[in-house]
This record gives structure tokens, C-alpha cells and sequence, in this order.
């Protein structure tokens, strides 16, 4: 049996450069970056030449590049953090969309309870902000914008830069989950209207466990955790070494290859929508055009998603699924609902994500293989309408 | 995630499809989880002598018509009225916490199509 | 030139089986634990099997243990996620000692900024909290007594348990701050009266950027960083499973070598602290007995301590100070005022902790290197006095 | 940390010790940083002769002081009046910034031990 990965929205394999580039600091190159003495300069060179790293490949300096434990922390520190710092009296309204990530739409969720006030942004049948709607939310209260670069269930990129610009002309923050987006869509900071940016290195052939947020320099924002002086005292807490370096590898070489990456994913995502496409009863999610090169997420109508990820996968394909009754939550994808989705529909998607991995004998296979399991699950389908 | 009988009933599911001319007929739906169950029976002499069954909803829900068709094909339907959720689950060696409450509404569908039997009569 | 690491405090190296049990998962075995798929399922297994390695290292149970990003993340969940889920009206009160590091003090200063009362213990000149003191200032708004277990730079042992004990009989939480005592000191946590403890890899010859905060079962709790559904929603965010691997293989280990090591480690300490008080001048800072079996800090008079640990540095020996001017900060050690004394005495205090990788020759080489540097920087001084 | 040129006049101070007779003494100590430093010079002619200094402080303090004294002797007094402390820290190829405040200090004893001399004659 094949196996086959299509499911790199979720995590990547690490490339072996990366894996090389780390290695060293899981041997013999151990000294703590914060320690005056031979092991502890080793240990800030290599610190300093990935936050170099980082900051070449988003357009950035250095000092606008601070180390996290993810996408995740990446997203509370930016958000949590420019709340801290910004909201005062009635000053407390956010503006973010529908259809980000639970590590931004908990954030804010948390910072409603404790009493500010949030506007999500409804989005179109693809999956699109309209920045027009955006600006006529903005009050003399808001402080931040939040809105993902691209979105990792359906793959729409948004109009990111005309909302920095609203953005910049309206005197607001604005911030972007582009932990989708690395190596997929190319960033110029120091030319874009964007004040923070989050990233996640094992979405991009990296290592778990480490991301990065950009902080325009004079951006206002506070540390969300406490501690020692490390990431100037904006994340405190011992570096995760190893794991710095292989992000700084992984995003140089993501940026290298963008161009080739992109238009080889392009390719094999075009082939796969087109194959799914032509089995009856499925829709495609997302926008046609505006979406991530590697991403897929299809509703196959009347049979329900978790069925068809598990057949797919005792066939050797792994892909997710928007579907309930996954990762412990009852409840549809709210992206999916957000574009207007009814519930079983909601219920009877995937999403195939793909990598450098896959081939074009991958796509066909999979075709075949969604194909044969739709009809034998729509044969035991109650809701199945010839 | 899910025990080997479990994807063997996933896989191969036993007593799938629609019936001609049931006793009786039962369909639940969970509105939480959107799954969806309809069970078919002929019944001769008080006895489940045939079941067949359709079902929208993940793995779990599948194996859970599939082994009940299985529990309850020969049995009265006194012992079909008494199998519980709780038994299908058993019978299938366990399934993950998070699937008990959401897909495991098999019994629930027999009983209904019993029920719509009895009415009939 | 020889090359002595002697700032285990600060960091260790990575053991061989450590790194030969992250391997798989920074190459084949790359899935996301939270997928339904195979990639998913076999990490998923390396996680709750990790997590039951930590919990039988600590004599817990795996619900009990959530993983971090390292220890400063465990202290700052331990107290603001206490903090978050407890305290209401008056009951916002917190004691802590004077000699805490600063990921949990400056999270408790935070916390006294948005409104907490806060009650520093002082700790007596060999840095050791009274428990009849602690008692007496618990009141019924105390919700959460965070203690140390072995201080960081002075080494000192508290008496935890006696402070646990208390604790429960007065019903307020007590969380302790293990970081530097994973490894020297056992736990059996089913027995021992603590509620919280943190910890982190990197201490104990595991991998940077990954620790575990204990929570004991039915301890209320509230997440910091706020997202997905991994750790029980108290910790979101993709694991980071190469570390969190490594962390259980490395606390496993510790344990299993916990005697043998403690007594070669007190066995090169003694010698080290004998050998150092010959010298004329040089004083012993921290407990005499109670203290962690690799811990030596010593305040050499006359001298200010970052001279000496470049001088030691130049020979090859890795050390660390708790001088002004080290790691940004101008003021000394918060922990060498704490226990009396006066500031150029703790700006003359150099820390060396040891290894498994030390040896007696080490000890001596040291020893004479100390010497030979403090007369000769001695000789500059002008406040020196023969 | 310390780039080679400090790490050399760290490692091999220049003018170290105390002096017989001075002609004038400065000492300062920073409170923040609890540097202390002392200067001894011996001046004829309005020239700096010969020069001595004993440093309590970190490596950039000693360096500090090493590079001032071999900066300013045989100058006159009124050109070592002109020496800053920055001066010194470019003398020795620059200091990391935590430093610059905290451990610069060499040209202020320096100034106080020419006020002393000064203040003598
Ligand atoms: C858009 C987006 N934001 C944030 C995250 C969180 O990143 P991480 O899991 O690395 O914390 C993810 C992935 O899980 C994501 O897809
Ligand atoms: C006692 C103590 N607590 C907490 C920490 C913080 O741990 P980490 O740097 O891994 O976040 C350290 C070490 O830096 C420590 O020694």
C-alpha cells in the first residue's frame, strides 16, 4: 500500500537541510545564548544569524523578528500583547473576520470576556473579507485589525495588503496569521503596510515547536509571558536553539524555492480539483483562483467526511477533514458555515492539502480512490438521492 | 483510534442497503453531530428475521448499524428492545470517548423501527 | 586549552540516547498528533507515551502532566492560569520568596500590577524560606503559594514538603518551581502535598524550548495562550513532539540515574567548594548542606565576578556570575541581596555547577585557575586590602 | 562578546598598580553598575609623565582603563582633559551597549585626578 501525505496544512515533514542545519545544536553546540562564557557566544551567533535569516526572507531587520513556540503563542503574543498595550477607557475594540484560526478567534474571545469589544467580519461564499466592510467597522475605539494572509481549511488568500493599507490610513495596528502563507505567498515587509505578522516554522518544512512574530519596529505591544530577558523580554524564557536555527534554514529555503514550489503544487492541485470536480455531487471550497497552491477542500454531498478521510486512509492517503465528530469537537468547521455551507454539506468535506512529496501519480490515485469510496458510501447513505 | 472490529465493520459493512416492503422502518438524527441512521426490518413470527440499514455519519456510526444488524438478526423482538447503545459499543470492543455520545445511535433506530412495527400491527 | 562546561544551571548538553530517541520524529514520523490519519496516530502514540514517562518519573498520572515550551511557560501558566481561574473579590493574594526566578516573580509583580497583593518571603543568609513565617501570612485570600524547590544560583533546598503540607492544611494551592530540581532531588507526587510543578527539559540533559507544568487532578486552572484543543485546550498549540519526546526519554533517565549521579556530582561539589574556600577571601554562598548536589557559589572579595569568569573563560572553564553587567541587567543578583549581602561582595559571586561530564581533574584545574585569577585581579583592585 | 583589542587589554592590562607620590588621585565609582576605579598621575611640565590605575569592575572596565592610560601619557594636560569616555570606547573598537554606560568611566577619573593635581598647585 502507498503512503501518501496530503494533509501538509497540518504539519510538514522536516527537510533534511533543515534537520542538518539543527543538528549541531543538538550535539555539541549546547551553551545557553544568555551565558557570557565560549559555550553561550556560540549559541548567540547561531541566534543571531537565524533571526538574520528570518528577517531577510520577510523583508525585515532583526530586532523586528522575536522567536516563539509557535503560530499558536505567535498569535496571543501579537494579540494579547498590543491589548496590553494599547487599550485604555473605551479604546478596546479588535476587528478580526470569521474564519481565522481558533488561536486568533479564542484570543479575541478571551479578551471580549474581559471586556472588549470584537467585530467578526462575515466573508463571501469563497471565503473573502471585503476590505470595503472592514473599513466601516473601524471607530476611534479600534486599536487592531487581525485578519489571516491565507486560510488553512479552504486556502483563500485575502486582500491582506489593501487592508494594511485601510489600516495604516485609519491609524490602526494591523496583524496577519501568514502561518498558512510562508512559502506560498512572498512578503516585503519593509515595503508592505503590515505591523505584525505570525509564522510557524513546521508549516514550512520547519520544526515544531518554534515560530516567529514580525513587530514593525515602534510597535506598541507588551509580553504576555514573564520572565528573564531573552527575545527583549517579549518572550522570555530559554531558547529553543535547535529549533531557531531550523526555522531560519527552513524559511531561507522556503523563500528560495517559492517560485518552482508554488507552480509545481499549482500544477497538481489544478489536476486534482479538475478530477474531483468531474465526480458527481462534489463542490469545491474556497476560491477558484485566490487560494493557496497546495490547498483542496471539496464537499462530497450526502456522505459524511470523517467516513471518507478514514477510507482514504486505509488506503494509504492521509488528508483532514472539516467534518464533526474530529479532534474531539462536535461541531462543523466554522470556516465552512462561515461560507455559507449547510450542515451536512459542511459535514461531507476534506481538504488535501499538498507538499513537494506528491506526484502527479499521487493525484490520480487519489481520484480513484475518492471516486470509488464516494459510491460505496453513498450506497449506504440514507440522504443519497440519485 | 478505532479497534480492528471496529474498521472491520467500517470496511465491510454487513446488512447494507434498503429493504422492499419492511415491517417496520426507524430513522434517528443527531442534530449535534448531523449523523443520521435509518434501520429496516422484516419481521416473521416475532422474530427480526431480516435488517438492513443506511447510515450518513463517520466511522463510528457506520460500525455501530453494521455489528447491531448482526446483534439483533433472529432475535426476538423483546431481545431487541433490550439492546442499548451501550451494548453495540461493547459488542464492538470500545470506541473512542469522543464517539460515544455522538455516533453510537444504532439501538436507537432498531427501537424506533419496532416501534413503527407495533404500530403498524 | 581544556574545555570545561561547569554551568549546568544555565543549560546541559543533550544526552546521545536522548537525541537517538527524538531522531524519528525529526525525520520519518513527522505527523500531526491531532490528525485521524496514520501520520496522526503514530504521533499521538509518541505523545501519550512521552507524557506517561513523565508521569511515572514524577509519580503522577498522565492527565496530570502538560506540556510547555520550558519552564518559564509552566511558572507563568502555573500562576496567572491559578491566578485566572481563582481569584475573585478579595481573594487575590499570593506568596512567593524574595529569591524566585524571574519567570515566576515577574509574573507575580505582573499580577500585583492589575491588582493581586503579593507577600515576598525573605529568606534567611543561607537563602532558606521559614515555613512558620509563610504560615503566618497566609490569609483567607490566599489562593496560591509558589515556593522554589532548589534555588538556581545559590543552590539552596527549600523545605517544600513542610511548605506543602501547610499549604493543604490552610487549602491554598501550593506550586512549585522544580526546574533546577528534576533529576537531583526525587518526587513522588502522589504523596507529596504540591499541586503545580514546573519543569524544563534542558535542565536535565534534554532539549531546549520543551518543559511540563504538573497540575494535580482537580486543581482549577485556566489556559494563558488560548487556541486549538492540544493539552486539554491549557496549552494550545501543534506539539512540539521531537521535543516532548526527548523530555520524557530525558526525565526517565534522570531519574533511573538520580543516586549514582547525585553522589558523584556531591563528590566533586565538596572538593570544589573545599579547594575554593583555601584561598584566601573567597566565601561560600548558599546552604552548606541542603543544596543541590552540583551547585557551588562562591563570592570572591575584592574582585568583581564578570572579570573573573572572563579570566575563567580564557582558561577554558565555562562559569557564570551573578555580577552586575551580566545578560543586560545592571543590578546584582536579586537572590545574593535576598540572603545579605552587600553589593560588591555580589557582584564579586561567580556560580559553577556541575555535570556528569565533569571530573576531578576539572575540579583541580579549576581550582588553581580561581587562584592564579583572583590574585592577579586582586593586584587591580583598588578596594582590596591585604 | 568583547571583540580582541578589549579582550587584550583585559587579559594584559597596561599601567597597572599604585604610584609613590603621586602628582594627582581620581577615583569614581558608579553606583548603578558598582565600577570603581582610581587614577594616579604624575604630571611635569603640564605633561602627563606617567600614569597608574587600579580597577574594581567588569572586563570593559579594566579595558577601559588600560586603553586611557596608554592614550594619554605623554599628552598634556589639556588634551587628556579633551579625552571622553566615548572617546575611549572607540579607542578600544567599540563595547557591547549594555556596557557603555556602566563600565566607561576611565576619562571621568581620569579628569578628577588632573582636578586634583590642579587643585594642589
Ligand atoms: C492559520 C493558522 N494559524 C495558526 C496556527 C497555529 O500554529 P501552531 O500549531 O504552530 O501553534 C495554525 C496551524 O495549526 C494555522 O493553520
Ligand atoms: C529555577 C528556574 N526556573 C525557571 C527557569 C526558566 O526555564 P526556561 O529557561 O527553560 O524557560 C529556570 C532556568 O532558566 C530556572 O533555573
Amino acid at each position: 500500500m502507498p503512503k501518501i501525505y496530503m494533509d501538509h496544512a497540518a504539519t510538514t515533514p522536516l527537510k533534511e537541510e533543515v534537520l542538518e542545519a539543527m543538528l549541531p545544536f543538538l550535539k555539541s553546540v549546547y551553551g545557553n545564548p544568555s551565558s557570557l562564557h565560549f559555550f553561550g557566544r556560540e549559541a548567540r551567533k547561531a541566534l543571531d544569524e537565524s533571526r538574520e535569516k528570518v528577517a531577510r526572507a520577510l523583508g525585515a531587520t532583526p530586532e523586528e523578528i522575536i522567536f516563539t513556540s509557535g503560530g499558536t503563542e505567535a498569535n496571543n503574543l501579537a494579540i494579547q500583547g498590543v491589548a496590553r498595550a494599547l487599550s485604555f477607557g473605551e479604546r478596546k475594540h479588535i476587528i478580526t473576520s470569521a474564519i481565522e484560526h481558533h488561536a486568533v478567534l479564542d484570543t479575541v474571545n478571551y479578551l471580549h470576556s474581559t471586556g472588549f469589544e470584537v467585530t467578526f467580519l462575515p466573508v463571501d461564499e469563497y471565503g473573502m473579507v471585503d476590505p470595503g466592510e472592514l473599513e466601516r467597522h473601524i471607530t476611534d475605539n479600534t486599536i487592531l485589525v487581525t485578519i489571516m494572509t491565507a486560510n488553512n481549511e479552504i486556502g483563500t488568500i485575502q486582500p491582506f495588503e489593501e487592508i494594511g493599507r485601510i489600516c495604516r490610513e485609519r491609524g490602526v495596528y494591523f496583524h496577519t496569521d501568514a502561518v498558512q502563507a510562508i512559502g506560498s505567498i512572498p512578503f516585503n515587509l519593509k515595503e508592505q503596510p503590515i505591523d505584525l505578522l505570525s509564522l510557524s516554522a513546521h508549516k514550512f518544512c520547519g520544526p515544531k515547536g518554534v515560530g516567529a512574530l514580525y513587530i514593525r519596529k515602534r510597535t506598541k505591544i507588551k509580553q504576555v509571558l514573564f520572565g528573564g530577558a531573552q527575545e527583549r523580554k517579549l518572550r522570555p524564557g530559554t531558547e529553543n536553539l535547535p529549533g531557531i536555527v531550523g526555522l531560519g534554514r527552513a524559511i531561507e529555503l522556503a523563500v528560495t524555492d517559492m517560485e518552482a514550489k508554488s507552480a509545481y503544487l499549482e500544477g497538481l492541485r489544478n489536476r486534482l480539483i479538475k478530477g474531483l470536480l468531474e465526480i458527481e455531487g462534489i463542490r469545491l471550497n474556497g476560491h477558484p483562483q485566490k487560494r493557496l497552491p497546495g490547498n483542496v477542500n471539496v464537499s462530497v454531498l450526502y456522505i459524511e467526511g470523517e467516513s471518507l478521510l478514514l477510507n482514504l486512509d486505509l488506503k494509504g492517503i492521509a488528508v483532514s477533514s472539516g467534518s464533526a465528530c474530529t479532534s474531539g469537537s462536535l461541531e462543523p468547521s466554522h470556516v465552512l458555515m462561515a461560507i455559507g455551507l449547510d450542515h451536512q454539506t459542511a459535514q461531507g468535506s476534506v481538504r488535501l492539502t499538498l507538499g513537494s512529496d506528491n506526484t502527479v501519480g499521487d493525484i490520480d490515485y487519489t481520484v480513484e480512490a475518492v471516486k470509488e469510496i464516494t459510491e460505496r458510501l453513498r450506497k449506504i447513505s440514507p440522504v443519497y438521492k440519485k | 483510534m478505532y479497534n480492528e472490529k471496529v474498521l472491520d465493520h467500517f470496511q465491510n459493512p454487513r446488512n447494507v442497503g434498503e429493504m422492499e416492503n419492511p415491517s417496520g422502518v426507524g430513522e434517528v438524527g443527531n442534530m449535534k453531530c448531523g449523523d443520521i441512521m435509518k434501520i429496516f426490518i422484516k419481521v416473521e413470527d416475532n422474530i427480526i428475521k431480516d435488517i438492513k440499514f443506511l447510515t450518513f455519519g463517520c466511522g463510528a456510526a457506520i460500525a455501530s448499524s453494521s455489528v447491531l444488524t448482526e446483534m439483533v438478526k433472529g432475535k426476538t423482538l423483546e431481545e431487541a428492545m433490550a439492546v442499548t447503545n451501550d451494548d453495540v459499543a461493547e459488542e464492538l470492543g470500545g470506541l473512542p470517548p469522543a464517539k460515544l455520545h455522538c455516533s453510537n445511535l444504532a439501538a436507537d433506530a432498531l427501537h424506533k423501527a419496532i416501534e413503527d412495527y407495533q404500530g403498524r400491527t
